[in-house]
């Protein structure tokens, strides 16, 4: 059964490569400018933000909870730089501050979900509101921009050769989340956290203490994932970044990771970025409108899960007997 | 009291501290808002509510079987556009036809998104995040960038939110409302009453347990997602009768405000328990919230959202504080009562002898 | 193998012998790969959970298959389809009452499932396959959570089923269960039927052998320790509303028995013990020394371990691998200066259990979920004896075990004894608890009724304080 | 429509182009090569000041319409216009009409943009809905040889813009709303309330503060601003915002909607409230939207302009300025196919940028509403 679910996971991931490898190849043919290395370094920096706090997320889901917030905590604290830089404070105080708000609203959502015992899905839903709120309240009408020239280079000028600060941060978390899923004893707090938290209080884990830490992490990347924007986009309003929830927990979960927690991996949810992007970019370049692109990835979200599992079924009942139990649900494997 | 305690447990009444909730929330606008206990206010928010509350009802029945409709939001752009062209271009459609058609529509929307949780295995968050993205493509697609205006919809459609069913003085009853209202009672009674109702909290509860049971776990997600896809056909055409402009952008982000309602009405997110009143006071106390805040002027339009957002937090939490305390109470009642009953028992025991 | 009408017919067999396969196929839930299914000589294909209820097969499943927020009545009649097109409740509650008064058990049929125990989870199993009209019981373990007195009025249900002509499979661990109810009696093992034969041409001796291909001894006998100090020493305990005037020391190298009915409310001072629904009066003492536990963290910190009776939900991570989850409570011991998890250092350790307790499993590495019973019960015990724990609470440790599994753990609670570890084992097969215990503590309805020594407890004695029929609770410290 | 503006001032006046004709000291020497990239190579370019530039047909540009989101009427009129101008031109390269989904039309549009420079376009005409948030973007893609050309709405800053094509001066914008408000209202004037799309519609902003300005002459005195509201440009909650500004003031005289999805919700919500004797509703809306309601009186008066001559002039302007027709700047005089003659002139309304500006205003009442609405 642990061969049956490594198999499963392998697959799952090898379905994303082959994907992934497929969008590559036949746009890399199909559509000129596609393979440009300065097309790959564009396709990536344009969603850079979304992809750093897709790492967060990955953490919050794999310990079963949800945090539909973080496209408000990273308005508000894109907002909340702008803001005091208006009011005289130096950009570099003004982002850290915005990293300690940041940390505050998420230690606030994990106050209530992980003391108090609501369901996280209805706190997020009110940060969703109320973060957003909060940034409407400082910029009201308003656009803020005029950065420091340091400010603006960093988040629009390539830093080393043609790679812009963001993507190498994000290289940086990406190295850092997948050690910290994967192999540090946070990680596996987080997995068995989601996968059944009742065995996690009786064996002594502070499960409390680990859905705070997972969303005081969601909220302080988000933060951060804003600040970044902010420094790429060059200017600030109250919508800026909304509706990035969608985005962002769909890369998720098309990395494998399951809603109900405790399950999935770091390289499934890169995976799942990378195709995400690619696709989008592939797309952009042949002339598909916005809502192509967004139909093709909502039904790409929905057949990488269910042409293997017809497949799985059909075999299994052409085969001989057995369950049959759904294909690809990756689940975890031996951790 | 100790009699009621006795024969009523606090899950049975949970929605009576939502309405506990919603009472002191509309004693505090009335203090703060002039002329906020008028009709006019009750009409005004009960026709917006209708919309939300017949899309609840649908989510709840997924919601019990441990799945989520996310599509609604796009189910109910999809069908309010197309029944309103429909509409525009045969005008002497009948309102009954009209719909039908509605429905039919929603129907068959959610019945896309049955085949694919319940028969495919797909994880509902993923299938209907697709088909939200997709329902949403065909409407942009299929609109040709026309909108669907008021002026080309018959007048009966048009006469239907100004018509009353009930007048009494100022109060109007919308028929908007009504039809909501009846879509929430009658589906109140098949989860309470039905053996379909019954077997979607039992599915939601322990699926694995409800495969061993024979019961038919994919025919009735199916059916229950179907229906969520029809009564979302039925909001958009309440939408439609509403708005009467229909862009490509209806109905857009309207699966998170039901999603609101159903998860601040106590409906378990991980299935199992809830109850369709549950989810209509959900709807209520949000929306509530919503149309007092924007009525208050104490609060620039920048505060709301900040204000909305930590109302909606306090009250999901006053909601289970309040459980637990009477859950509390409840438990301690019975006990007594059982320690009294033991009590007389033996009394009597030691008479006999 | 042919099941007639009106038998009882035992099923036999190690975990992993192929009995849960046999059941699923004849319930439907899952199809065979060769054979045939014959019922009243009639060819019949199970497709389906639902096909076999047509059929009038039912069963209890070893581990409850119950509806959490649905009602004990709800429970009962999910499945019904004889009961019309609209629900009623009022006489949904009184049939669910009338069938649990056939089983003699008195349950608030309005309350969620949720909150029973697992003892009255499996009796709404059993009401609910009694209130179909079955044709073939198979009964998976059913008495495994029962005490002796549910039991006898258990086999009193089925052989009275018996005279109504129901066919009934019975599969238990318990020899004497087997002994004193079937009719005939079949053994399975990996997979392949091995022998059927009237009862009267069984010995217990027999069917183990036949079960394990080998001889195997008697029920286990625990080798004599000499106690040490004083552990653990518990004053009044209480909880309100759940127990209250649990006292009693316990000495290193002792096994305390915990025994009563269900309802004793035993558990409840496991879990108080233990942190996780600590109690609100009492004095605790570790060394002598006082301790306040409100949670798991505390009791770890004091060095109390606890086993949970309900090994599936709450004892492993089932999708973890087995040494993930031998170290769950001890982590941080296996992190590096990083936090990073030294995977050699997990690895050795959990294989260090593997062998010593002799898990049966590919590696270390294996998922948890993946493994039988009684070796998920040995990583259980791994676990806990990884955080080195100096007081051990093992509730219900051989539930569900076969007799093999059974003696094997039998086989380790004596050598914790040995090793000057102090146990408390709660169980509700009385011949366990008389076997393993030094001493025998004695529950009713949260309130301590009796304390015996080995010496002078007896099957009788204990069942007469556990039903109360003591004239006064004789504490004996 | 919400057009995005920015009250801030920029610190870099853009290009160098802009600098020259604002003569402002901002502009930062990196810009330089923006200029040079973007400045026509063809020596056909034979403008000269003072002269009037014209058009020459048959040179292949490829050109992409960026809207703010695709799906809805003005944005299809535009592409129409833009269409009949490229089928004079006879433009070989067809134009490309992309744009993002309504729900993610900021990062859509910066996306559109950023790929632009990769694809190979020569112009991206954009109908602005990121604000100055596009700025990096555009400028980018300027330096990548694209010309940015706004139509609509504009980059509030005038960064990474080469030229913006406005459909009406938008404080001419201010003025009709208040003359609109208080020929509503009548002599006695009375309480009006602005529902506009959400609270960062650049455009919207522009014009509300416009309005607020014209409102200090005398003339308006009787007519008081009492409230601004939003409605994110969503039906349902511009219709419930109109709703709540009635009960919010009990003597509301007028609704106010910059914006035709607020003007159509806010009409339906009075007529639904069988209100309209008491609250007429005005602003911009479209005469196919609203036509119903200008008849029965629920908004007897109400602006706009033709979104598919913005188009034309639009797509006009950009192939004039992609093939070297025109370069850019100040003062340049070219003549757009049937609309005409226009002149590239500083753009008031903002503190920096060009601006071709097409106007004027239609305003519609009873007389006229039907003719224009088929």
């Amino acid at each position: 059964m642990a061969r049956d679910i490594f198999r499963r996971l392998v697959r799952w991931e090898g379905l994303l490569l082959a994907i992934l490898a497929v969008i590559v190849v036949v746009t890399g043919i199909a559509v000129p400018g596609y393979l440009n290395p300065q097309n790959q370094i564009n396709l990536l920096e344009l969603s850079i933000e979304k992809a750093i706090v897709v790492l967060a997320m990955t953490f919050v889901i794999v310990s079963g909870e949800i945090d539909l917030s973080i496209a408000s905590v990273m308005g508000l604290s894109a907002v909340l730089v702008a803001w005091l830089k208006e009011q005289g404070v130096p950009v570099e105080v003004g982002i850290i501050a915005a990293l300690l708000v940041g940390a505050l609203c998420g230690l606030f959502n994990g106050y209530w979900v992980a003391v108090i015992g609501l369901p996280s899905l209805a706190v997020t839903l009110a940060g969703l509101i109320g973060y957003r709120g909060a940034a409407l309240l400082l910029v009201g009408d308003r656009s803020i921009g005029g950065f420091p020239e340091w400010f603006n280079r960093l988040g629009q000028q390539p830093l080393l050769g043609p790679f812009p600060l963001a993507l190498m941060v994000f290289a940086v978390l990406l190295v850092g989340a997948t050690v910290l899923l994967q192999f540090s004893g946070f990680g596996r707090y987080a997995y068995v956290v989601g996968s059944s938290p009742e065995v996690a209080r009786f064996s002594g884990v502070r499960v409390r203490r680990v859905k705070l830490a997972v969303f005081a992490m969601s909220g302080v990347v988000s933060a951060f994932a804003g600040v970044l924007l902010l420094a790429r986009l060059g200017a600030v309003r109250g919508s800026t970044a909304e509706g990035f929830e969608l985005d962002i927990i769909t890369m998720v979960l098309l990395g494998g990771v399951s809603i109900f927690g405790g399950s999935g991996t770091m390289a499934g949810v890169i995976l799942s970025i990378l195709v995400v992007l690619n696709l989008r970019n592939g797309l952009a370049l042949a002339n598909a409108t916005g809502n192509t692109q967004a139909g093709v990835i909502g039904a790409l979200l929905i057949l990488s899960v269910l042409v293997p599992n017809l497949v799985a079924a059909a075999r299994s009942r052409l085969g001989r007997g057995g369950s049959a139990e759904a294909a690809v649900i990756p689940k975890l494997s031996d951790l | 009291m100790t009699l009621l305690l006795r024969r009523v447990r606090p899950e049975q009444v949970r929605e009576l501290t939502l309405v506990f909730i919603l009472v002191a929330v509309v004693a505090f606008f009335a203090t703060q808002i002039p002329n906020y206990l008028a009709w006019q206010t009750f009409t005004d928010i009960s026709t917006g509510l209708a919309i939300i509350a017949v899309a609840a009802v649908g989510q709840t029945l997924v919601v019990l079987t441990r799945n989520i409709d996310l599509s609604i939001g796009s189910v109910v752009g999809l069908v309010a556009y197309f029944v309103g062209t429909l509409l525009a271009g045969t005008p002497g459609m009948p309102a009954p036809a009209a719909f039908g058609i509605a429905i039919a529509m929603g129907g068959a929307l959610g019945a896309v998104n049955g085949v694919i949780v319940a028969f495919g295995r797909v994880p509902a968050v993923v299938a209907t995040l697709g088909t939200l993205a997709i329902y949403r493509v065909a409407l942009v697609e299929l609109s040709g960038a026309k909108t669907v205006t008021t002026d080309s919809l018959p007048a009966w459609l048009l006469n239907l939110p100004r018509m009353s069913v009930v007048s009494l003085g100022q109060l109007d009853v919308r028929p908007l409302v009504l039809l909501a209202l009846a879509v929430v009672i009658v589906f109140q009674l098949v989860l309470s009453y039905l053996p379909y109702g019954r077997r979607l909290f039992a599915i939601g509860s322990n699926p694995d347990a409800a495969r061993v049971a024979g019961l038919p776990v994919e025919r009735d997600v199916f059916v229950a997602f179907l229906l969520s896809g029809a009564l979302a056909g039925l909001a958009g055409f309440l939408f439609l009768v509403r708005f009467g402009n229909i862009t490509v952008v209806a109905g857009q982000g309207l699966e998170l405000q039901v999603v609101a309602a159903v998860v601040v009405g106590g409906v378990n997110i991980f299935g199992g328990s809830g109850s369709i009143v549950g989810a209509l006071a959900g709807a209520t106390l949000i929306n509530v919230l919503q149309q007092s805040l924007i009525r208050w002027p104490a609060v620039s339009a920048f505060a709301q959202d900040a204000i909305l957002g930590l109302l909606i937090l306090l009250a999901v939490a006053s909601d289970k504080v309040i459980l637990g305390r009477l859950r509390t109470i409840w438990v301690q009642a019975r006990r007594r009562d059982e320690e009294r009953a033991a009590a007389t028992a033996a009394e009597q025991a030691t008479h006999g002898a | 193998m042919a099941l007639q009408a009106g038998e009882i017919h035992a099923l036999l067999g190690e975990n992993g012998a192929g009995k849960s396969t046999l059941i699923k196929i004849m319930t439907g839930v899952v199809q065979p790969d060769g054979g045939d299914v014959f019922v009243d000589g009639r060819q019949v294909r199970v497709g389906s959970a639902l096909e076999a209820q047509a059929l009038g097969i039912a069963a209890v499943y070893q581990e409850p298959m119950i509806f959490p927020d649905l009602s004990v009545a709800e429970n009962i009649f999910i499945s019904h389809r004889d009961r019309g097109r609209i629900v009623d409740r009022g006489a949904m509650r009184r049939d669910a009452e009338a069938v649990l008064d056939r089983l003699g058990v008195r349950l608030d049929v309005g309350e969620p499932a949720r909150g029973l125990t697992v003892a009255a989870q499996q009796t709404v199993e059993i009401a609910k396959a009694l209130s179909l009209r079955v044709r073939v019981l198979i009964m998976d373990e059913p008495t495994a959570s029962l005490s002796a007195h549910e039991v006898r009025r258990l086999f009193g249900i089925v052989k009275a089923l018996r005279g109504e002509g129901v066919a009934i499979l019975f599969i238990s661990h318990r020899m004497e269960d087997v002994f004193q109810i079937a009719d005939r009696v079949t053994v399975l093992r990996d997979g392949r039927w091995i022998s059927t034969r009237p009862r009267s041409e069984v010995t217990p001796a027999s069917a183990i052998r036949d079960m394990v291909g080998r001889t195997m001894g008697d029920f286990f006998r625990r080798t004599p320790t000499r106690p040490g100090d004083v552990v653990l020493e518990v004053r009044g305990l209480a909880r309100e509303g759940v127990f209250a005037g649990v006292s009693f020391t316990l000495r290193a190298g002792e096994v305390l028995g915990l025994a009563g009915l269900v309802g004793a409310r035993r558990t409840d001072v496991g879990l108080a013990l233990f942190g996780i629904a600590p109690a609100d009066a009492g004095e605790v003492l570790v060394d002598s020394r006082p301790v306040t536990i409100r949670s798991p963290q505390d009791a770890l910190r004091v060095g109390i371990a606890y086993t949970t009776e309900d090994r599936r939900q709450l004892g492993l991570v089932f999708p973890l691998s087995i040494a993930a989850n031998v170290t769950l409570p001890t982590l941080r011991r296996y992190l590096s200066r990083f936090g990073l998890v030294r995977r050699a250092a997990e690895d050795a350790v959990a294989q260090g259990f593997k062998e010593r307790l002799s898990i049966r499993a590919p590696s270390v590495r294996t998922a948890a979920g993946s493994l039988s019973g009684g070796n998920q019960q040995k990583v259980v015990l791994s676990k806990w004896l990884n955080t080195r724990p100096r007081v051990f609470i093992l509730d219900e440790p051989t539930r569900g075990l076969d007799v093999g599994a059974k003696a094997e753990v039998h086989q380790i609670i004596d050598e914790l004894a040995h090793d000057g570890i102090a146990v408390i084992l709660i169980s509700s097969e009385l011949p366990e608890v008389l076997a393993m215990s030094d001493r025998i503590l004695v529950m009713r309805e949260g309130r301590q009724m009796a304390v015996f020594d080995s010496a002078e407890a007896t099957q009788e004695r204990v069942l007469a304080a556990a039903m109360g029929q003591l004239a006064t609770p004789a504490v004996v410290v | 429509m919400r057009i995005k503006h920015s009250t801030s001032l920029s610190l870099l006046a853009g290009l160098a182009l802009v600098a020259s004709a604002c003569g402002g000291p901002a502009a930062a020497p990196s810009q330089s090569p923006t200029q040079a990239a973007a400045t026509p190579t063809q020596a056909a370019a034979t403008a000269t000041a003072g002269g009037v530039a014209k058009a020459t047909p048959g040179q292949s540009v490829k050109m992409m319409l960026l809207p703010k989101f695709l799906g809805i009427l003005p944005f299809a009129q535009a592409n129409k216009g833009a269409g009949d101008a490229a089928a004079e031109l006879k433009n070989s390269t067809a134009l490309a009409f992309v744009g993002p989904t309504a729900d993610n039309s900021v990062q859509g549009q910066i996306e559109f943009m950023t790929n632009a420079a990769t694809q190979g376009y020569k112009v991206v005409m954009i109908s602005n809905n990121a604000g100055d948030q596009i700025a990096p973007a555009a400028t980018a893609a300027q330096a990548a040889g694209v010309k940015v050309v706004a139509w609509d709405s504009p980059i509030p800053s005038a960064k990474g813009e080469n030229l913006f094509v406005a459909q009406v001066d938008f404080n001419e914008m201010g003025k009709v709303m208040a003359d609109m408000a208080l020929s509503i209202m009548g002599a006695d004037g009375g309480k009006f309330a602005i529902l506009s799309a959400s609270p960062d519609a650049a455009n919207q902003n522009a014009w509300i503060k416009a309005l607020n300005d014209a409102l200090k002459d005398p003339k308006y005195a009787k007519v008081q601003l009492v409230d601004t509201v939003y409605g994110n440009d969503q039906s349902e909650r511009s219709y419930t915002q109109a709703q709540a500004l009635v009960a919010k003031y009990p003597d509301l005289k007028v609704i106010m909607a910059p914006t035709t999805v607020g003007i159509a919700a806010a009409a339906k919500a009075m007529q639904d409230g069988k209100m309209c004797d008491k609250v007429k509703v005005s602003g911009l809306g479209l005469p196919s939207e609203m036509v119903s309601y200008t008849i029965n009186g629920c908004a007897p008066q109400f602006a706009l302009w033709s979104f598919v001559d913005l188009g034309y002039l639009t797509y006009y302007t950009s192939y004039m300025l992609a093939t070297g027709a025109i370069k850019g700047t100040e003062g340049e005089q070219f003549e757009a196919g049937r609309m005409g003659t226009f002149k590239i002139t500083k753009d008031p309304t903002r503190s920096a940028g060009l601006r071709v500006l097409m106007g004027p205003f239609k305003i519609y009442d009873k007389t006229n509403v039907e003719a224009e609405a088929k």
